[in-house]
């Protein structure tokens, strides 16, 4: 099967929904890049490149420039999406939630039901998440536990390019507003991604490793750190079971719980907030609804509650690392 | 252009129903049946009706917390619109909306919208769709004088502006956001001039005047469906009510209401208008105001016997789908 | 004592610290009302009336009515509070920090530590929250969660007078930047409350009822609703303590922990999301420090993943309720 | 006005010096050793220094992504600064913030802004603090052109109108926000006169010309130190290099960053026009330049020996005190 990067499969996604719904478009800042430019067209493709060839294919009609003006992409998003459009738009970076959230968690997840049932809003929001790149305490942020926490919404957090299409597809197809999150550090990762659309149905994680002493869930870039050190416990002896969860919401809490009641130990890592964030909602989650099954206390790996800061060697120690996540299975297996 | 006989009496019509609904809500607001907060928009008919006539039945509009006055232009049940507001099952959202959420999709109403500022990024969407599809609709944003002083209405106009959207940007300037005036809110105090700042055509319009309101929404709206040009109206209005029901409107000045409704009521200051002339007879108006008065009757009656949602709705409607 | 509503004690916090400190000033909407209008000055004084009167001592000049424009509210008192001054704005229902949530979790809350430890923030951000008032999706939710998540702020939600008096006091007198939430069914509620200033400090939570077999952690207004649970439940010779942690952020830890190993048993009642809420931190804190002191699994009980309906039967079933935490803690004495 | 000798030099010098920290960082970039974002402010030194010189050491700026000229302008330590944007524990923030968070608040630099329209509302906030505590002094926020579209930059204005704050507005016009053209993006294309529509003063001026902006920036400080009034300055900026560090600039035309630095750079301007006029001779600016030079030069190796923070202070610093 073709290698293809995370960035590639997110471009083939859209490429595909595009050619197969004359309804789907996309806008942002830069999708394209160069309007009212004396150079090309297609200058950036999107930020990080991700948008790349869309506009040459699509035309400006549908792959649309916007001014900084991220309330009004967004809210226009969700507009379009209730009368008629599947709009795919891009917020950057997701720390730019800020200045636009009201249209995404007030108008777009809520008009189903403030509405009582009537409305529709097939809307997909792309955006930029994760620590990596030294950019900062405002370029940096994973904020999905944010619009997790928000009913009528759905997110993806994609670890892979297979999945990264996949789920695409899928969110493009959905009939509620998807947020879909990309890690920055993702792009340039590659897997094996099948030429042809296919879709992956939310709701279902992905078992990335199977064990039996040690339930990991992980999420996002996270998934990585989590196998590698799986792959060296394993070495030591410990079997430990990673599960990929692939959307926070909904969130597939059926195999959660019945990895946990396999291996009775969890773990679960996590580049959101060590506050309010996913490690602590899963937990949660498992301590009311598996709690019997659990031989040992529940290890969150989370960065610490402080901004990302920017030095390399501040930003390593804040992200979660494979040395830290090989540690608190040490001190679980213990139990 | 001259209105047609018909036409006039419809637009009557509709600024009747919307005064006679938002009267009586007044009314029966004070038996605490109705819940949550309200915001009437009796004293602005002549903006609501004299744009929305303009607009075809799949055209959009987009509203704001004072949203009866839209929903009913645009064509909403106003008995279903009155259930919504008690919070009933058959309400025209289930219950789920109530006043500041009501909507019709089908009549191309988006939407009530309760947070100031909210509305105009949607229209500019719904705008965006019509040029994709080229359907050849148009959609309405409606925004107070407060709401003028929010960033996402900028964001929404010069988006407009910059991608060349089938859109209208009516501002219902009131005088007051809350309790505060517009004089004191609005850096130099004109709004239409602030938004002609963004490189598309504003008008400032009586909009106690039916008739101006009519004419400047009807030429914006047609260069909007010709060409894809947004424009704005800003409309001089006066509010007869407090800015939400229970509003004691201490920082009104004590005569200003009754003034308001003795010299700048939109639906006397039309009845004498089309009466003077001779286009109307009075007694038509009369006999309308009865229909109206009836039909305000029924729906307050339907809603308060109309059942309550079943509390296990609470649940539904979240997602399209969802696990 | 004198008896003193929830406004007032607000009311008074806000006084007495502006008597004390000509730095604190007062911004936002209709703070006072009336600006620029024929009638009287100080026509609304507050939304719901908990600013009234402060005009008239302070003037115009500490007590600034703004126009509708949140970013620029918050904005400016977060500029303000790092140049001098002890800015107290209003966000008048939290359910707007749509518009304007970049300027506390973007700027106010990380400049402490983008710039090194060098900036001061004593800013006071005012907010309304919660159910009950028939307001509907946009107007009633309890979203200090999303604040929680937010390294470099603090989160207070008093649940009575007599805390609302004091925290707000320690948060106009607190050099960071302070959330306070204060839940506006409360309004009415009257307590005990001293005339003089005083100050509770953040981090400690209150012990409402002492008990043995479980713990409640209830927060802001679902504290009443433990309360009411309790003394139910006492009567049918189940013993609940009740905790009401008061602050979020910092989150009195060591009390749960401790109330948790003497009973074996936690049930956490709250407001705010039920997707990565304050319960399902709570519940993931526990069940990483304190697992082995418990007897069976953590209860959390929020509301549904919905948005606020507005009919007053939905919005009564979407509340917590007492009788479901009566129901809650029945499930969990079984074992 | 005319401005002394001595002025004039200072003048230079802080633009040279822009320039070259600039130029250099471009250069050192290429060897990775620069961690993160970099946005480079090359050709625009006459706005940052146009503007700042009319300022007091207490005075404030808020600034942008794009913010080295500013923090130099504003007095800032050069070598700080670069140690910061190294990531190194004796940086001007410690290392945590890096070049779009650098700050001094004890030179009035509230911080480089990593989000677009961040600044403005933070700005009027300072300003308040100065009106409030009545101490004379004076705000100023800088914004690009494709900040000119976002919301919080009007509501900034708007409010700073209705409040008489003493602050001033500066957008620099560089033609481009990313890879998007101001012509394109900003309905009207015509920031000043956008802002006017907010009820203060707005001038264009020609940001290549230091005397221009100065002048303007002067007359504007002033009048806010006096009154308390606003203003907005929008200056036609050039930029020499991509939107960041590794940009292609595919959306410029190939011969337009060397004509720009044929024809528009702000530094040979100055130079020919004080030259031209005797008022300052070719050799003392030429000795400036070997100052800069040599001081920059010192700036970087000093930055790229100085170490790196300890790990363990990425838990220090988040709040003042906590629990
Ligand atoms: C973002 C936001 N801020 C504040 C409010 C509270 N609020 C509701 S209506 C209103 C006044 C709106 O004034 P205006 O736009 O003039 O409309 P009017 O009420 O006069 O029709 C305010 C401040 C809100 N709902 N949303
Ligand atoms: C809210 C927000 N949106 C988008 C970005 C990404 N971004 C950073 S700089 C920039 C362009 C800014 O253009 P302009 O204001 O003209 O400033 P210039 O870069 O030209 O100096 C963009 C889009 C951001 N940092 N913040
Ligand atoms: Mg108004
Ligand atoms: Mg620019």
């Amino acid at each position: 099967m073709p290698q293809k990067t995370y960035r590639q499969a997110i471009n083939e996604a859209l490429r595909s929904e595009m050619q197969r719904d004359p309804g789907v478009i996309i806008l942002g800042e830069d999708v394209a890049g160069g309007a009212g430019c004396a150079g090309e067209e297609d200058a950036y493709g999107g930020a990080l490149g991700v948008t790349k060839g869309l506009i040459g294919e699509f035309g400006q009609s549908r792959v649309i420039d916007t001014p900084i003006t991220e309330s009004a992409i967004v809210g226009a998003a969700a507009g379009a999406a209730m009368t008629g459009l599947r709009p795919v738009a891009e917020l950057m970076f997701v720390d730019f939630l800020g200045v636009c959230f009201d249209q995404i968690f007030n108008q777009a997840a809520k008009f189903r039901y403030m509405f009582g049932g009537k409305a529709k809003t097939p809307l997909v929001l792309r955006t930029m998440i994760g620590a990596g790149f030294r950019a900062a305490a405002q370029h940096s942020q994973t904020l999905y536990h944010l619009f997790t926490a928000v009913p009528g919404l759905k997110c993806v957090v994609p670890s892979n390019a297979y999945d990264a299409k996949g789920l695409l597809i899928q969110a493009i197809r959905d009939d509620d507003p998807v947020v879909f999150f990309e890690h920055k550090v993702l792009y340039d990762t590659t897997d094996d991604v099948p030429d042809e659309a296919y879709s992956i149905p939310f709701g279902e994680a992905n078992l990335v490793r199977e064990g039996n002493d040690v339930t990991m869930v992980a999420l996002s870039r996270m998934v990585h750190f989590a196998a590698e050190a799986a792959d060296s416990l394993a070495q030591e002896g410990i079997s430990v079971e990673v599960l990929d969860p692939r959307t926070t919401s909904p969130l597939d809490e059926d195999s959660i719980i019945e990895s946990v009641e396999k291996t009775g130990r969890l773990v679960i890592v996590d580049e959101s907030a060590k506050r309010c964030g996913l490690a602590s909602d899963i937990a949660g989650m498992v301590s009311q609804k598996a709690f019997s099954a659990l031989k040992t206390g529940i290890i969150q790996i989370t960065p610490p509650h402080t901004p990302v800061p920017f030095s390399p060697v501040l930003e390593d120690a804040w992200i979660p690392s494979v040395d830290g996540i090989k540690q608190a299975v040490h001190e679980l297996a213990k139990h | 252009m001259q209105m047609s006989h018909d036409v006039l009496l419809q637009a009557y019509q509709t600024m009747r129903t919307i005064r006679e609904f938002e009267e009586r809500i007044h009314i029966e607001n004070t038996t605490g049946d109705i819940p949550g907060f309200v915001h009437l928009y009796a004293g602005e008919e002549a903006i609501a009706t004299g744009v929305c006539m303009n607009l075809n039945k799949d055209d959009y509009i987009a509203s704001t917390h004072r949203g009866h006055g839209h929903c009913i232009a645009k064509g909403c049940d106003v008995k279903a619109m009155m259930k919504e507001i008690y919070g009933r099952s058959t309400g025209l959202c289930g219950g789920k909306g109530g006043s500041m959420h009501i909507a019709d999709l089908e009549k191309g109403m988006l939407g009530a919208n309760a947070i100031v500022g909210g509305a105009p990024p949607l229209a500019i969407g719904a705008a965006l769709s019509a040029k994709t599809l080229g359907d050849g609709r148009v959609a309405v944003a409606f925004s107070g004088d407060g709401a003028s002083n929010q960033g996402t209405v900028f964001e929404a106009i010069n988006m407009a502006v910059v991608l060349s959207l089938p859109v209208l940007f009516v501002f219902e300037n009131n005088g007051y956001g809350e309790g505060t005036g517009h004089d004191y809110a609005v850096g130099s105090g004109d709004i239409a001039g602030r938004c002609a700042g963004f490189g598309l055509p504003a008008q400032k319009v009586d909009g106690t005047d039916f008739f101006a309101v009519q004419k400047a929404a009807s030429k914006a709206i047609e260069r909007a469906r010709a060409g894809g040009e947004p424009s704005v109206i800003e409309c001089q209005a006066v509010r007869f009510f407090g800015h939400f029901e229970g509003d004691p409107q201490l920082y009104r000045s004590k005569d200003e209401i009754e003034s308001l409704r003795e010299h700048s009521d939109c639906l006397k200051l039309f009845r004498s208008a089309v009466c003077a002339d001779g286009q109307v007879q009075g007694n038509q108006l009369d006999a309308i105001d009865e229909y109206v008065a009836q039909l305000i009757d029924e729906a307050v009656s339907e809603a308060q016997s109309a059942p309550f949602p079943d509390a296990s709705e609470v649940l539904t409607d979240v997602y399209k789908s969802y696990l």
